[in-house]
């Protein structure tokens, strides 16, 4: 895919503007999962601007991310890093076949034993 | 049908007179025909029971007659309003009209209001009578013997076919339901223009202006025209004109008076209402109110009273005169 | 009907080498209204003009055009030439034939025609030209500055030294402000107190200058040169003339646990106080919240042990109106709420604090006598953290802080550090910074000192989170240039707080009419030409309120300011720009259009009483327009939808006959 | 016979305290632009009233242009904020009559800007050339 294709679709699925990073870091700051990433969420932020998501696609880091919110509610420029981790994580979950969800999809995968939740949780994910 | 009826408000009106709340109405009263109506004073409960008349054809806004009334007439006035009216009356406290303190306002829903030309092209000429009071209205014409009905929703007036609004903004009292703001088509017409080519553009309205007679109607009944001395008639203005001469002055004459009223138009519709020659004008206000929006973010004059017009206001962020143009090419 | 000469300037050949002047004068003379033209070789030398003076007389001329360089050059030249020839300087346009024909045209019919255009436009305009005077105000050679801090201090000393009298206003009962507060000062580190001090005594002493303490403004009306200003000295139920400040009443009062807020609440004082000891005015202030006497009625210690008779419960505010001639705001900032920044605990230890709270805990005048140590259980910490940028340059939709840079507090945080380092070298000191900005003279090299010389920790990273564990603080953060997480034991923390304009800003910049920005800063006139004047007139900005700034930054606009001041009380009488705007009350609809694009709040409305045609009267609303405040942009006129408002100097009908000239 | 070059006219509206100094500074470096601009001063941009721009087409100017400070920069401090919504309100309601919007331009040129004020109105006489006339607006009686 193209390089400058795959920044603005992470972008426009995250709905996160990565300019308006100062890079003062606080997400990163208050990351519970630091640790465990290769890398961080500010780094989520600056490569994705910068157009380098092939590493963030191949890392292990975008799994790592708990989707606590804790940078997106500190974030004082309201960047909100952990959608635009999100958006790079559908991107790679895309690219493995998952794919799109339509409203007329869904009467086929209703089954009792699936929770509505998951139901929900799939379906605004695909959709994005 | 109005779902209000005249009895009501004749009712409601001589017991405001009676207990000296008011002292005076300003209504609607019979013309020549049922169906021109002329706003009429009425100051005692006999008038009121002989002459006024709520139907269909009750079109006028009075909230610029409360201009000149509250200065001429002593003592406190009742208006009704329709919903599109109270926009208007909210607009020129804005611009401290009126005195507030003189008027006694009473909301009154609508269900639209006929359009006589739309009447006339289903009957004919000749129209005698119009009876307003069943669901459909019945024409009587010296030509027909038997009355001929019509559907009250094919001869609207196009302002009540878009009407934006059936919620008051203003009152001190209301008699029936109260309504909602709508969501209507009214800058449809205006986007179709916008549509043209310039050429055709020019063409449309070449052929529109070029009827206008001069005749002032439109300033004359407008709700944002209540200057004291109106630059037309001022002779220092440098615009003055009392005639069109040529294809110019018409659009001098339009382009002016629409850009006076510009951010102050609560796009009542009056002026199209009133045009003799049937020019849409309204078309020139509404591109205003729809650039406006556009461009500045979303304003309905006379919504609120003190509110502040887009044109007598800004932001550092405004778009540039020649970006308004590229902001989706509206010729494409 | 005037009687116009038209003069056409060969300039040397700067004119006349592409120009054909004397065409051009001939086809002026058919042109309506002329009477009299010419051309000559320099219509500015004293020849020229005397040509002109000369002709005046002769032909019995009533306007003037001038067919020369931009009237930027010459036109006050020419207006004192017609004024000279005994006309009024108003009566005189310049046809800009220089720079705006000859000079850009090289062809000589082309530049011919176009400037005889040109010409006809001054002609045409000059026919509808009226004398102008320009209106006189007198000017009230008085001052009163708002705010009591280094900034309005510095403000009225500037003042007051060249001769005017200058009244203070100040909410607190002691002027001095957040400078008084402080304990060191950067780069310098010159002790707060020694530096400020010494000027609040000569603001004391001083014979043109009074302090309106425990003041505020509640009522602003008229315009430059005469602004009459109501004032409200709260009761402080302390006779000041009296009071001595002996401070017995003080000690005695038995009501000791109000928080004392000079002290950011971190100790008590007493229901009647002085703030600090080199409060000036120096006199004591109840505090009517706390008084058990002004609540129940029962005690009077502090009436009974003063020495003056100086205490007087049934004291009551009281108003005083005064006129002044310009007014000064000085009302300074506040540290914004740390209420919504949850993850900073502040509002959970008692060891998070915020920087200003820091410098009463070293100052020697302090809750803790200078020494540093914990609020909560008074022992010395041993590792420090400091956060900068706490509530600064956030994003408008996160809601918590301040867009804006707060400029202060990189360098107040160097400071703070280097000199914790340097009276506690056992104490560690960490920074977290997101850029450290130090343009100032000897900034950087402060802060580098802080880092090579001190030791000072600094880490590039916004702290996330602050948790209070036991005695300590966990402080995490990201340091972004290693690439790792820390996770810091700290026992105090330091936030570097964003500071924001005064509360009281708001309300008084719409008393005075003058415009602020979306923060509550005040704008300037011209954000470079016009630093230190609001852009209404008679308004000046001093210190802080206009943005964030530091001590040097304050004093030198305060010094500022008080120029604009005194050379504006220097004048016995303001001229006015006679090219402003009127209303034609007869047309003047009183929509309020006008008002609401008028810069400078130079117009008001009034009912005024009209006789009608029929002899009846009619009270109608009208615009009025004040030519001393008015700067005659014309914005107005433009609004205005019955074209009553217009412009002297520019009028409608003008500038139409200018457009009419030159589309013939 | 030589056929007669079409030579357009155009009115532009310069604020006093930038557009006009920037135009003055276009002279003191002889830059050239077309005589066919004639400048009017006004104190400031927001001083244009529409009816001064209807005006000047009705008595058979081709194109109209209106330069003023920056925005941020007027001397008035917001002028030209009022002038930027009510010329981009005029305009795009006489482009809606279809008339050429090419015919109207809203310019900043600043005191310091002499070489864009002269290749401004370069570019604009050109642009207005090309369109040929103004038919659309003149009233035929003011034309010779």
């Amino acid at each position: 895919m193209n390089k400058k294709y795959l920044r603005e679709d992470i972008i426009r699925m995250s709905g996160v503007n990565p300019k308006k990073c100062m890079r003062c870091g606080k997400c990163s700051g208050t990351c519970p999962a630091y640790d465990e990433m290769e890398y961080h969420p500010h780094q989520f932020v600056s490569m994705v601007e910068s157009g380098d998501i092939e590493p963030l696609l191949e890392s292990d880091s975008l799994y790592r991310c708990l989707t606590c919110f804790a940078c997106v509610e500190r974030c004082p420029r309201g960047v909100e890093p952990a959608k635009l981790i999100e958006a790079v994580r559908l991107t790679a979950i895309r690219r493995q076949g998952a794919n799109r969800l339509t409203p007329n999809d869904i009467p086929a995968m209703l089954d009792d034993e699936i929770p509505q939740q998951a139901l929900v949780s799939a379906f605004r994910k695909y959709t994005k | 049908m109005q779902k209000i009826t005249k009895e009501q408000l004749i009712e409601r009106a001589s017991a405001l007179l009676r207990d000296g709340t008011v002292n005076h109405v300003l209504g609607w009263a019979q013309g020549e025909f049922d169906y021109d109506i002329t706003p009429a004073v009425f100051s005692d409960e006999s008038s009121l029971t002989g002459n006024f008349v709520w139907n269909d054809f009750c079109g006028a806004n009075f909230s610029k007659y409360l201009v000149s009334k509250c200065r001429t007439l002593e003592g406190k006035i009742l208006v009704f309003l329709k919903p599109c009216d109270t926009y208007s009356f909210n607009q020129l406290l804005t611009e401290h009209r009126f005195d507030r303190e003189k008027v006694y306002a009473i909301g009154i829903p609508c269900e639209g209001m006929a359009d006589i030309d739309k009447v006339k092209a289903i009957c004919g000429d000749g129209i005698s009578s119009i009876d307003c009071s069943g669901e459909k209205l019945s024409v009587t014409s010296i030509y027909e013997d038997s009355p001929i009905s019509v559907n009250t929703a094919d001869v609207l007036t196009e302002r009540c076919v878009n009407c934006k609004s059936k919620k008051h903004v203003a009152y001190d009292e209301l008699l029936g339901d109260e309504g909602d703001i709508l969501d209507s088509a009214r800058f449809d017409e205006v986007a179709k223009i916008e549509a043209m080519t310039p050429d055709e553009r020019f063409a449309f309205w070449q052929n529109e202006l070029s009827r206008c007679i001069r005749c002032n109607a439109c300033r004359d009944v407008c709700p944002a025209c209540t200057c004291e001395v109106c630059v037309f008639n001022n002779p220092k203005s440098g615009v003055e004109n009392k005639a069109p001469a040529n294809s110019f002055e018409e659009k001098m004459f339009h382009i002016i008076r629409a850009f006076h009223v510009a951010g102050r138009c609560t796009d009542c519709g009056e002026c199209s209402r009133v045009c003799p020659q049937n020019i849409p004008l309204h078309l020139l206000n509404r591109k205003f109110i729809k650039e406006m929006n556009e461009c500045y973010g979303e304003y309905q004059a006379g919504e609120t009273v003190g509110s502040k017009s887009p044109l007598t206001d800004y932001t550092l962020e405004d778009l540039e005169p020649g970006e308004v143009f590229d902001r989706g090419d509206i010729n494409a | 009907m005037q009687r116009i000469g038209v003069f056409v300037c060969w300039c040397g050949s700067n004119i006349a080498g592409t120009v054909d002047v004397v065409a051009v004068a001939e086809a002026l003379k058919k042109e309506p209204g002329v009477v009299f033209s010419t051309d000559y070789q320099y219509m500015c030398s004293q020849a020229g003009q005397d040509l002109i003076v000369s002709s005046v007389k002769e032909h019995n001329l009533t306007g003037l055009v001038i067919c020369s360089c931009s009237p930027r050059m010459h036109e006050a030249t020419f207006r004192k030439t017609a004024q000279v020839a005994g006309l009024n300087p108003y009566m005189v346009e310049i046809a800009n034939i220089r720079e705006q024909c000859s000079w850009v045209h090289k062809d000589m019919p082309i530049g011919t025609e176009k400037a005889i255009i040109l010409g006809k436009a001054a002609v045409a305009k000059v026919n509808l030209n009226a004398p102008l005077t320009p209106g006189e105000s007198p000017v009230t050679k008085r001052a009163l500055v708002i705010g009591g801090g280094i900034a309005g201090i510095q403000t009225a000393l500037d003042i007051a030294d060249a001769g005017f009298p200058v009244d203070i206003v100040e909410k607190k009962p002691t002027i001095g402000g957040k400078m008084a507060q402080l304990d060191k000062t950067f780069p310098t580190l010159d002790c707060a107190a020694c530096i400020l001090t010494p000027k609040m005594v000569d603001v004391a002493q001083h014979e043109n200058i009074r302090i309106f303490s425990y003041s505020e403004v509640t009522d602003v009306k008229g315009f430059i040169g005469n602004f009459d200003v109501t004032i409200k000295k709260n009761a402080r139920f302390v006779n000041e003339d009296i009071c001595t400040g002996c401070g017995d009443c003080v000690t005695k009062c038995p009501q000791k646990k109000v928080p004392n807020e000079f002290n950011l609440g971190m100790d008590n004082r007493s229901a009647i106080y002085i703030p600090f000891a080199q409060a000036v005015p120096k006199v004591a202030t109840i505090d009517p919240a706390h008084c058990t006497m002004l609540k129940t009625g029962k005690c009077g210690v502090c009436s009974k042990v003063c020495k003056a008779n100086a205490i007087d419960y049934t004291q009551k505010d009281e108003f005083i109106t005064e006129r002044y001639g310009a007014i000064v705001v000085a009302t300074g900032f506040d540290p914004i709420s740390m209420d919504k920044f949850d993850e900073f605990a502040y509002n959970q230890s008692k060891d998070v604090i915020t920087s200003l709270e820091f410098e009463r805990l070293t100052n020697a005048a302090g809750p803790t006598a200078g020494k540093l140590l914990r609020p909560s259980d008074g022992e010395h910490p041993h590792k420090i953290v400091f956060v900068q940028c706490v509530g600064s340059r956030c994003d408008s939709c996160a809601e918590k802080g301040k867009e804006y840079c707060s400029k202060i507090c990189c360098m107040y945080t160097a400071k703070h550090a280097m000199l914790t380092r340097d009276k506690y070298p056992d104490t560690e000191v960490y920074v977290f910074y997101i850029d450290v900005r130090t343009p100032g003279k000897n900034f950087d090299e402060f802060y580098r000192r802080a880092v090579e010389e001190y030791d000072v920790h600094y880490i590039k990273g916004m702290v996330g989170k602050i948790t209070p564990e036991g005695k300590k603080l966990m402080v995490r953060a990201s340091d972004l240039l290693d690439g790792k997480q820390l996770n810091i034991d700290a026992d105090l923390v330091v936030l570097a707080t964003a500071i924001e304009p005064d509360k009281s800003a708001r309300s008084l910049a719409t008393m005075l009419t003058a415009s602020m920005d979306t923060n509550d800063f005040f704008t300037e006139a011209h954000p470079k030409l016009r630093p230190v004047e609001s852009p209404t007139a008679g308004v000046f900005l001093s210190g802080t309120c206009q943005g964030p700034k530091d001590i040097p930054e304050t004093v030198s606009q305060a010094g500022a300011a008080a120029s604009k001041v005194i050379g504006l009380l220097a004048k016995d009488k303001l001229k006015g720009n006679p090219c402003v705007a009127s209303s034609d009350e007869l047309m003047c609809n009183g929509c309020s259009s006008c008002e609401k694009v008028c810069p400078y709040g130079a117009i008001t409305y009034e009912n005024k009483e009209f006789r009608m045609p029929d002899r009846t009267t009619r009270v109608r609303r009208v615009a009025s327009v004040n030519p001393a405040v008015c700067q005659g942009c014309g914005c107005c006129t433009v609004t205005c939808p019955s074209g009553a408002m217009d412009l002297r100097g520019f009028m409608n009908e003008q500038i139409m006959a200018e457009v009419d000239a030159i589309c013939k | 016979m030589q056929v007669k070059e079409y030579k357009p006219l155009i009115v532009a509206f310069c604020c006093n305290w930038c557009s006009y100094a920037g135009a003055d500074l276009a002279g003191n470096n002889r830059l050239n632009y077309p005589a066919d601009v004639k400048i009017i001063r006004v104190p400031c941009s927001c001083r244009v009233n529409p009816m001064f721009i209807l005006r000047a087409f009705q008595r058979g100017a081709d194109g109209v242009i209106l330069c003023g400070c920056h925005p941020g920069d007027c001397h008035y401090t917001s002028g030209n904020y009022f002038t930027r919504r009510r010329m981009a309100m005029l305009f795009s309601m006489l482009d809606f009559l279809g008339i050429e919007r090419e015919r109207t331009r809203v310019e900043w040129v600043s005191a310091a800007e002499g070489a864009k004020f002269a290749a401004t109105m370069n570019d604009f006489v050109t642009q207005v050339a090309a369109l040929g006339e103004n038919k659309r607006l003149e009233d035929l009686r003011c034309k010779k």
